[in-house]
This record gives C-alpha cells, sequence and structure tokens, in this order.
C-alpha cells in the first residue's frame, strides 16, 4: 500500500513545482561559469568555410526577419555572423521582411561595426523594411536601386557607397537568412540562380532544413543558439551563444530525466495497481 | 512645384473616380442571381492566378523576361495591398468585438477597455512614426515621439513578446514528465532518437564521448577503411551519431514529408485556382 | 539552383502538366459516379476502438479543431468530427466539440445537428455542446484544459491545425486518462503529438481519412491524382539512381530531371542519339 | 550599496528596464494560475500588437506599393486596387456578404498562381538531388568517394522511398508493400525524433534568452559562461 502512493503521488505532483524545477535549473546553469568544447557539426563548419573564402570587398546580403519573440536563437547567430564578416572586411547590405524586425538588426549592426570601423554607407548599409519578400527579391535580382530606392536612413541607394560597382543581387556572392519564419522558401525559389545560401534558423527549423543542405539548395547552417556558440568557437570569441550553452544542455539533460521519470513512475503505478 | 501640384489633383481625381465606381457598382451587383456571383468568383479568382501562372510558364526573352515579367512587380504589389487590407479586416472584426464588449458592458468588460486603449495609444504612435520615417506630411521625428515609441515598443511589446513565447518552454517541460509515454514501439523509436539527438548535439555529447575514451578525430587510413576497429569506435560518438542521424537518416525523411506536401499544396493550388474546392467558395 | 521560369528546364512545365492532368482527370471520373479506391489507413481503427472505449466509459468526449480558421483543413476536420458524433449518438455518449475561431464555431453547429439528425438521434442535440471558447491561443487552451478536467472526458480527439497549445491538451488528457487520437498536417506538432497520443495520423493521412469518410469526389479524385504524381517522382528516384550509378551523375537524362539548365543538354543527347 | 542605486528605477532607461520586467513577470503569473494580473498585460499584449501593425502594414504597404507608384511613375490603374479590395470589408454585411468572397477570390487565385514557381524551385532540385546518388562507384567519379558515402546513399534511398510508400493510399497496402510502409511509418518516426530534440532545445533557448534578459539587464549580474 505505502509504494503504491509513492508513485501515485510522484503522477500527481504539482506542475507549479515542475515549472519552479525547470527555472532554477536554468538560473543556476546561467550562472555556473564552466565551459565545455564544443564538436563541431558538418553544416556549421561548411558555413564557416564559406564565409571564409570570400575576398575583402565581396558583397553579402544579410536577410534578418527576427525580432524580440526570437531574440535567444536569432541574435547570437546574428551577431556572429557579423562579426565574421567584418573581419573578412566583406561589404554587407541587410534587409528586413518583418518592421520590427529592422529596428533590431539595425540598431544591434551599428553597435557592432563601431568596433569594426565600419562606416554606415561605404561599408555596409541596411536597406530597411520591405513588406514583401517576393517582389524584394525578385526586383533585387534586377535592379536593387528600382527595387529598394532608399535605405533606411532615407539615403537613395545610387549614392551610397557600398554600392559601387553593385547593380543587382547577381553581383552579389552569399545571402545569410537570419529567421524564425519561411523566409528560406522565397530565397530559394527567387533568388538569381547563382547565388549561394547560407542559413541561421530557429531550432524548431533546423531538422527540415536538412534535406536542403543535402541537395545543395543551402550550403551551411548554423542551428539556433547553440549553432551559434559552435560558430564562436571558431571564430575565437565569447558570445551570446557561449553564455547560453550551459542553460541550454543542461536543460536537455533536465528534460530527459524526467521523461524518465515520469515514465517509469507511470509504469510502477501500473505494475503496482495490477498485482 | 505648381506641376507637382497638378499631378498631385490629378491623381487625387483619379482616386475618388475608382472609389465612386466600386461604390456604384455594389448595388450593380446586389442583382446578380447566386449562380452568376459564384461565376463572377471564379472569374476572378481565374484570371488572377493566370497572370501568376503564364508569367511563370511563357518563354522569355534574352534578358531572361516575358511580356508579364515588368507588371509582376505592381501585380504582386497589389496582392500585397489586399493582403494589407485583409490584415486590416482581421484589426476591424477585433476592435469592433471589443467595442461593443465596453459599451454593452458585457462581463470583464475592463479588459477590453484596455485593450481598446493600448490599440490606440500604440495605433497613434506607430502611424506617426512610420509617416515620420518617410517625412509624410512633414511629420518629424520628436523626443516625444521617440520616448513613447521605445516604451511602448522595446520595452512593453517586445518584452510581452518573448515572454509569451518562451512560455512554452514550461508547457514542454511539464508534459515531458506527465504526457511524453514510450508506449508503442513508434513512440520508443521517436523518443529515443530524440534523446540521442538532444545529448549528441549539445557539447556534453562530447564530453561523455571522450570521457569514455573513444578516438576524437576520424584520420585519412579510417576513412578509406570503414571497418577499422577505430572507426567503428569513432562513429560511436554521440556527436557523431546525432549527426549521422540528422543528415542521413533525417534528411530522407524530409524530403519525403517535402514531397508529399509539395504534390498536396500543387493539388491544392490547381483546386483553389479552379474553384473546384467543396465548401470554401 | 534555381528556376525563374519554366524555360530554365521545360521538363518542370512537363511535370506540373502531367501533376494536374492526373488531379484533374481523377476528380472528373470520380463527379462521373466513377468508385475510387482509397484504402482504410489504421488511424481510422484506432478512433473507432477510441469510440468504443469512451462509450463503455460513459464519460463525454471531446474534438477540438485546434486554432484552426475556416477553410479546407477545418471542413476536413469537421468532416471526421461528424463521423465520430454519428457513431457515439447511437451509445447516446455525450459530446464537446470546442473552436477557437468564430466561422468553424458557425459551421461546427449544422455539422453535428447534421450527424445527429443522420444517426437518428435528434433529441440527443444539444446546441451547448459546440462552444466557442476564446480566440487567443492561451486562453483557448486553458479553457479546454479546465473542462477536460471538471468533466473527466474519456476521449479526445484533436484534429486541424495545432500550434504550441496542442501540448497543453495533450498533457491534461494524459492527466485524466483519455484515450487520444490526433491528426494534423502541421508537421511541427506531429513529433508531440506522437508522444503524447495514443494515435497520431500524419499529413496526407489527414486528409485521406476525411477523403474515406465522406467519399467526396473532389477530394478523392484529389488524393489518387496525387498519388499518381508521388508513384511517378518515387519512379524517377529510382531510375535515376540507376542511370546516375551506371551512367553517370551528369548524364543528360539525370540532369533533366529536375535540375535547372537541364533541357538544353537532354535535347542535344537526345537529337544525336535519334541522329545515330 | 552602488548595486543598489544601479539596480533602482532611477533614470528614464531604468524605469524602462523595470517595466519590461513588469511585462515578463506578469505574464509568467499565469503559470502558477490564472488571474486578473496576468489578464490586464494579456490584453494590453493584444491591443499593442494590433496597434502595432497599422503602421508598417498599413502605411508601409499602402504608400510603397500604391500612392508611390501612382504619384511617381504614374501607373493610373493601381487607383482601382484600394477601391475595389476595401469590398472584403462587406464581410460582416448580411446583404453583401458574397461582394468580399471576389477579393478574397483574388488572393486565392493569385497564390495558387505563384504556386507553379514555388513548386519548381522548391522541389525539383531535391528531386534532382535525390536521383543523383549513386549506388556504386560511378564512372564519371570527381573526388573522393567512400564506402560510407555509398553506404549512406542506400539508406538515404531506402528510407526516401518507404516514407513516400506509407503516404500513398489509392491501392490496397499489403505483403512486401505493407511491410514497406511500416518501415516507412517506423523511419518517419526518426525524423520527427530529430524534429523533436530540436524544438525543445529552441523552447528552452527562448526562455533562456528571457531569464538571461532579468539577470543581466534588470538585476545586473554578470551572467557566466566561457
Amino acid at each position: 500500500m505505502e509504494a503504491r502512493s509513492i508513485w501515485e503521488r510522484m503522477m500527481q505532483i504539482d506542475r507549479r513545482i515542475l515549472y519552479a524545477i525547470l527555472a532554477v535549473n536554468i538560473i543556476a546553469a546561467l550562472m555556473a561559469r564552466v565551459a565545455i568544447e564544443p564538436d563541431i557539426p558538418p553544416p556549421v563548419k561548411r558555413f564557416y568555410d564559406t564565409i571564409e573564402a570570400l575576398q575583402p570587398g565581396d558583397m553579402v546580403m544579410v536577410s534578418s526577419t527576427w525580432s524580440a519573440g526570437t531574440l535567444a536563437e536569432n541574435q547570437p547567430q546574428f551577431e556572429a555572423v557579423l562579426k565574421h564578416l567584418m573581419r573578412k572586411r566583406v561589404r554587407f547590405t541587410i534587409i528586413s521582411f518583418a518592421p520590427p524586425a529592422r529596428d533590431i538588426s539595425h540598431r544591434l549592426a551599428r553597435r557592432l561595426t563601431e568596433d569594426f570601423g565600419y562606416v554606415e554607407g561605404k561599408d555596409w548599409a541596411h536597406f530597411g523594411y520591405a513588406p514583401d519578400i517576393i517582389i524584394a527579391v525578385k526586383g533585387m535580382s534586377e535592379d536593387i536601386v528600382q527595387a529598394i530606392r532608399q535605405d533606411v536612413r532615407r539615403v537613395p541607394i545610387a549614392e551610397l557607397e557600398v554600392m559601387k560597382g553593385v547593380k543587382s543581387l547577381k553581383d552579389y556572392k552569399l545571402v545569410v537568412d537570419v529567421t524564425p519564419s519561411d523566409t528560406l522558401t522565397y530565397w530559394i525559389s527567387y533568388r538569381p540562380p547563382n547565388l549561394k545560401i547560407l542559413y541561421c534558423p530557429t531550432s524548431v527549423m533546423a531538422a527540415e532544413a536538412y534535406t536542403f543542405l543535402d541537395s545543395g539548395q543551402i550550403l551551411g547552417m548554423i542551428t539556433g543558439a547553440k549553432g551559434a556558440y559552435e560558430y564562436e568557437r571558431l571564430l575565437g570569441i565569447v558570445g551570446l551563444g557561449t553564455r547560453f550553452i550551459n542553460a541550454i544542455q543542461f536543460s536537455h539533460v533536465l528534460i530527459i530525466v524526467f521523461i524518465l521519470l515520469g515514465n517509469f513512475a507511470m509504469f510502477m503505478q501500473r505494475r503496482t495497481s495490477a498485482s | 512645384m505648381l506641376f507637382d501640384t497638378t499631378q498631385l489633383v490629378v491623381a487625387l481625381l483619379w482616386i475618388a473616380g475608382a472609389f465612386a465606381l466600386a461604390i456604384a457598382l455594389i448595388p450593380l451587383l446586389g442583382t446578380l442571381p447566386p449562380r452568376g456571383r459564384f461565376a463572377l468568383i471564379s472569374f476572378v479568382t481565374f484570371i488572377a492566378g493566370l497572370f501568376f501562372a503564364a508569367e511563370f510558364f511563357l518563354p522569355v526573352g534574352e534578358d531572361n523576361k516575358n511580356i508579364l515579367t515588368d507588371p509582376f512587380q505592381k501585380m504582386q504589389g497589389s496582392l500585397q495591398v489586399i493582403t494589407a487590407l485583409s490584415l486590416g479586416l482581421g484589426t476591424y472584426g477585433l476592435v469592433r468585438m471589443h467595442l461593443r464588449n465596453a459599451i454593452q458592458r458585457r462581463p470583464q468588460w475592463g479588459y477590453s477597455l484596455v485593450l481598446l486603449v493600448a490599440f490606440v495609444v500604440m495605433a497613434f504612435f506607430s502611424v506617426w512614426n512610420t509617416m515620420a520615417e518617410k517625412g509624410l506630411f512633414g511629420l518629424k521625428r520628436t523626443p516625444l515621439l521617440e520616448n513613447a515609441f521605445t516604451l511602448l515598443f522595446d520595452y512593453t511589446l517586445i518584452q510581452l513578446d518573448a515572454t509569451m513565447f518562451s512560455l512554452i518552454a514550461f508547457y514542454i517541460f511539464s508534459a515531458a514528465y506527465r504526457a511524453f509515454r514510450i508506449r508503442s514501439i513508434e513512440a520508443s523509436i521517436l523518443m529515443f532518437t530524440a534523446m540521442l539527438v538532444m545529448i549528441g548535439i549539445v557539447p556534453l555529447g562530447k564530453l561523455i564521448s571522450d570521457s569514455i575514451g573513444l578516438p576524437a578525430v576520424q584520420t585519412a587510413e579510417m576513412r578509406t577503411n570503414p571497418f577499422m576497429l577505430e572507426n567503428i569506435l569513432y562513429n560511436l560518438r554521440l556527436p557523431q551519431i546525432a549527426s549521422w542521424i540528422q543528415e542521413t537518416l533525417n534528411a530522407p525523411v524530409q524530403r519525403a514529408i517535402e514531397f508529399g506536401v509539395g504534390i498536396g499544396a500543387l493539388a491544392m493550388a490547381i483546386r483553389l485556382w479552379l474553384s473546384l474546392e467543396r465548401g470554401i467558395n | 539552383m534555381s528556376y525563374q521560369h519554366a524555360e530554365d528546364n521545360w521538363f518542370a512545365a512537363i511535370l506540373i502538366g502531367f501533376i494536374a492532368l492526373a488531379v484533374l482527370v481523377n476528380i472528373w471520373r470520380a463527379r462521373r459516379g466513377k468508385e475510387l479506391y482509397i484504402r482504410r489507413i489504421p488511424g481510422l481503427d484506432a478512433i473507432d476502438e477510441a469510440i468504443g472505449r469512451s462509450t463503455e466509459l460513459g464519460r463525454p468526449v471531446t474534438m477540438i479543431p485546434g486554432l484552426t480558421a475556416f477553410g479546407v483543413e477545418a471542413v476536413q476536420a469537421l468532416t471526421i468530427f461528424k463521423y465520430i458524433t454519428k457513431q457515439i449518438a447511437r451509445f447516446a455518449t455525450p459530446m464537446r466539440l470546442l473552436t477557437a475561431n468564430a466561422t468553424v464555431y458557425a459551421v461546427a453547429q449544422e455539422a453535428i445537428a447534421d450527424a445527429y439528425n443522420e444517426a437518428g438521434r435528434p433529441d440527443l442535440y444539444d446546441p451547448d455542446s459546440v462552444r466557442f471558447l476564446s480566440s487567443e491561443q492561451f486562453a483557448f487552451a486553458s479553457g479546454v484544459a479546465g473542462l477536460m478536467q471538471r468533466e473527466r472526458v474519456a476521449a479526445n480527439f484533436m484534429f486541424g491545425i495545432f500550434y504550441a497549445e496542442s501540448l497543453i491538451f495533450a498533457e491534461t488528457g494524459n492527466i485524466v486518462g483519455a484515450v487520444q487520437i490526433a491528426g494534423t498536417v502541421s508537421f511541427t506538432q506531429v513529433p508531440f503529438f506522437v508522444a503524447a497520443c495514443d494515435y497520431t495520423i500524419i499529413g496526407d493521412e489527414f486528409y485521406a481519412t476525411s477523403a474515406y469518410i465522406s467519399r467526396e469526389p473532389v477530394l478523392l479524385g484529389s488524393m489518387v491524382g496525387q498519388d499518381l504524381a508521388k508513384i511517378s517522382f518515387a519512379s524517377m528516384i529510382v531510375g535515376g539512381s540507376l542511370i546516375s550509378t551506371f551512367l553517370g551523375t551528369d548524364h543528360p537524362i539525370v540532369q533533366l530531371l529536375g535540375k535547372p539548365q537541364g533541357w538544353q543538354p537532354f535535347v542535344e543527347w537526345l537529337s544525336q542519339v535519334l541522329g545515330r | 550599496m552602488d548595486w543598489l542605486i544601479e539596480f533602482l528605477p532611477s533614470s528614464v532607461e531604468r524605469v524602462n528596464v523595470w517595466i519590461g520586467a513588469l511585462c515578463t513577470f506578469a505574464i509568467y503569473s499565469i503559470l502558477y494560475r490564472e488571474n486578473p494580473f496576468y489578464r490586464f498585460f494579456e490584453h494590453m499584449y493584444i491591443g499593442l500588437a494590433a496597434g502595432y501593425a497599422l503602421g508598417p502594414y498599413l502605411v508601409d504597404v499602402l504608400y510603397r506599393y500604391w500612392w508611390e507608384p501612382i504619384r511617381t511613375e504614374g501607373i493610373w490603374w493601381l487607383v482601382f486596387v484600394v477601391p475595389f479590395g476595401m469590398y472584403l470589408y462587406f464581410i460582416y454585411s448580411e446583404r453583401y456578404g458574397w461582394i468580399s468572397r471576389i477579393v478574397i477570390g483574388a488572393l486565392i487565385g493569385a497564390y495558387s498562381g505563384l504556386a507553379f514557381q514555388m513548386f519548381s524551385s522548391r522541389y525539383l532540385p531535391q528531386l534532382h538531388s535525390a536521383l543523383t546518388k549513386p549506388l556504386w562507384f560511378p564512372p564519371n567519379a570527381t573526388g573522393e568517394i567512400f564506402l560510407s558515402n555509398i553506404f549512406n546513399n542506400w539508406i538515404f534511398l531506402i528510407i526516401l522511398i518507404s516514407v513516400m510508400v506509407y503516404f500513398t493510399f489509392s491501392f490496397e497496402h499489403r505483403g512486401a508493400v505493407k511491410r514497406t510502409a511500416i518501415l516507412g511509418r517506423w523511419f518517419l518516426m526518426i525524423g520527427l525524433g530529430a524534429m523533436f530534440g530540436n524544438t525543445v532545445m529552441a523552447r528552452m533557448a527562448l526562455l533562456i534568452g528571457r531569464v538571461y534578459y532579468l539577470l543581466d539587464s534588470w538585476l545586473m549580474f554578470r551572467v557566466g559562461g566561457g
């Protein structure tokens, strides 16, 4: 009788206790100061190598559509990618397909570029918010001045120094898609044929993207904040990914333990009630 | 300047005329019998689809364009305008419902009032902000706008948004303990794979594999001779297993799903385009 | 690696034309009264079993179309709910259908009333059994969870389009010990349904279930047409792999099958072969 | 003591951060139970989100794709888009409700028409990739191909075909086909398991981001790692 009540009580545990356990686990792991070296998965390595192969002055488009909701996943990716691009002295332009994403990415890029001596308009530019991704990608594939007209500060695109010798997306080497939503489909569908795509999705969308990695429709992928951590290790920097990784991995351990615990408790409860 | 003003007046006249036409057509449309209505809707649906389909299928010239490629941008723009209007429709429905709640003092009408106040204040600053960006009507960014927008957007809306999204983590955790059951073969395969992936993709997986002494790197010799003991041990490392699951086992599954979804979406597009779908039109 | 126009590889146009034809011809056949075959999927047995168990217990059954807006999926989810209602009407088991969309709510009321009529038990229809709880995701979820707990439901059917709120339904169902069957085309939620439900109807199976029950010609014809497309995809994959293996991965036939700019090499190769 | 002075909401920026923290706690209070505090912030959230959308979606879109082309490029036919688009708003009318379906029909039609390029660009390269996986060392091998690649190609083909077989419905599954389909469902579970693992990671990361905000911006603790 005694044993039975233990399993039963375990099953009926108040959900608020579970929530508290998770919160405490995350706070503790965030405060912990241990660092475990990652194993670099092939998609991250290919991502790194693709950017590493760029020449100074090459053009890269960063498509940044994330905002607050997925900040924890996309901001570490965005920062790591921008730092890598600037380290390679590559020119880049940013475009957003959601209004809040424009504000966040512009502010963040301004802050990051200062440290690398990048000047807005000369070394990089922000194209602002384009309400429709099909129009934007198809239009930019023909003529960027026509399709975008002004950058986010209302400077005409034609007057930007960074756009010298660049007419359309065909003159770009790469597009990096940092996104929490289905923007990849449109880049895949409407880009100029030879523009390569690198992908920074939230982890939710990562498993589905392996088919595109296999087919070569995307060349490399950074999976969420965890991928950003691996990327930061490749770059030898400390960023948000590094700060988050312990909390991520210990929450995984916690979940696995509790799945097993829940199943075990149910199993025991069934067995004792049967006997 | 004078020229610009005349042009503005002409544009406004055109728009007024278009509105007049749209309103004048309503009583006329009202006389249509149900059969005619369906025919009209199907016709419009078909023509709208035909344009985009033809742009894709028609042969192109040297410059990789056909006669529809240039109007495509404007058509897609119009589509976007209509989509924006339909989003406005959702907002209209929401405001209508809560306005009614508040006016009729239905239960919990106080919350409806909160919603309406938040809506009006935010809409005011958001529209002002967007117009100031474009320099429309001579509107400018003032400190009031900057401060109010920062407070409402950065420190309220964005925080609420991020928090709402993060709630799911708690629900997943509680479901993990109380709902995710290894009750069948398929659930076992799923949960087992999930656990391997969850541990294999984080640095802990590498740590565990290293600490039980599995080889950390794959040499060229191991690559050419897959049946070497070292190579087998190397492939048993958690990160390698997780990678292999995702790249070799998961990729074809996702591709099969993609093909199914893609073919299904194409079939659905054809049904909708030709107004064959039941219960929708 | 992308298609700007069909001319990039006319094979795209041919393939789309074939799929369109397969779908349209089969819809036409079905409408002409031809009995098209759709196999009975195992998910239906699972549904029947769950109905059986709930009637034994005599407790209510819940049906949840999730946040599905009114559209193709909502119509098909309602078809399945109607089927379930007809079955449980024979044993007078009470049911609750909970929606988060006003249009779906209105259509569902009609559908459920119909179901009771068709089962010959119009007296059992209670308008209050179809409810609109809230259009807000988590408010709806907590409303559903509350009801499931209060009424200790015996079976829970979730069909439609789902987002993160599905976790809350599935968890509550487990706590009250309900048999749970889910069916959805939202692949991101499928893993959680498989882990938390007794059976999950996945992706296209959802459409097939509804086509099997309703015998709706458009749906049936389309399913059969899509099958033809899938079979042609599979045979191209097997055939293409063999050609790749024996004749090389850049053989003109392989290039024709899907590679942008693959049309030209194929035409040249073909005229060479035919010319010889 | 210094920390406390910095922590308190004494400047505009600190007040903002405190409001952010308040919003976070208000939403999390639902985890304890449904309460008026949560409901207040929930309704505020919906109101703010709807209000915010008006600026970018209506002004940006209408200005950029409607007003600007009419004014600067003189594309007059565009003037008809908004008046006829407004037919959508008949949806609440008993008598003229059907008129809104004309506009909805145009939207549905357009998206159907766009599906063809999407289908070609998204799925055909995947089809091509699926059939360029040689099942033995091919005659034109460029670059190194190892036995493990061939092995993985076989696995890829088997899984792809069996999952596709599982999703066929127009013929009876029996015998070998049935066994293939069952195998297909099991393989499907592996893919779903990978999705499961990654989704859990994403959800946890979002929560971690929130906790990080509370610790870093609000409480001003320096968070570790590395």
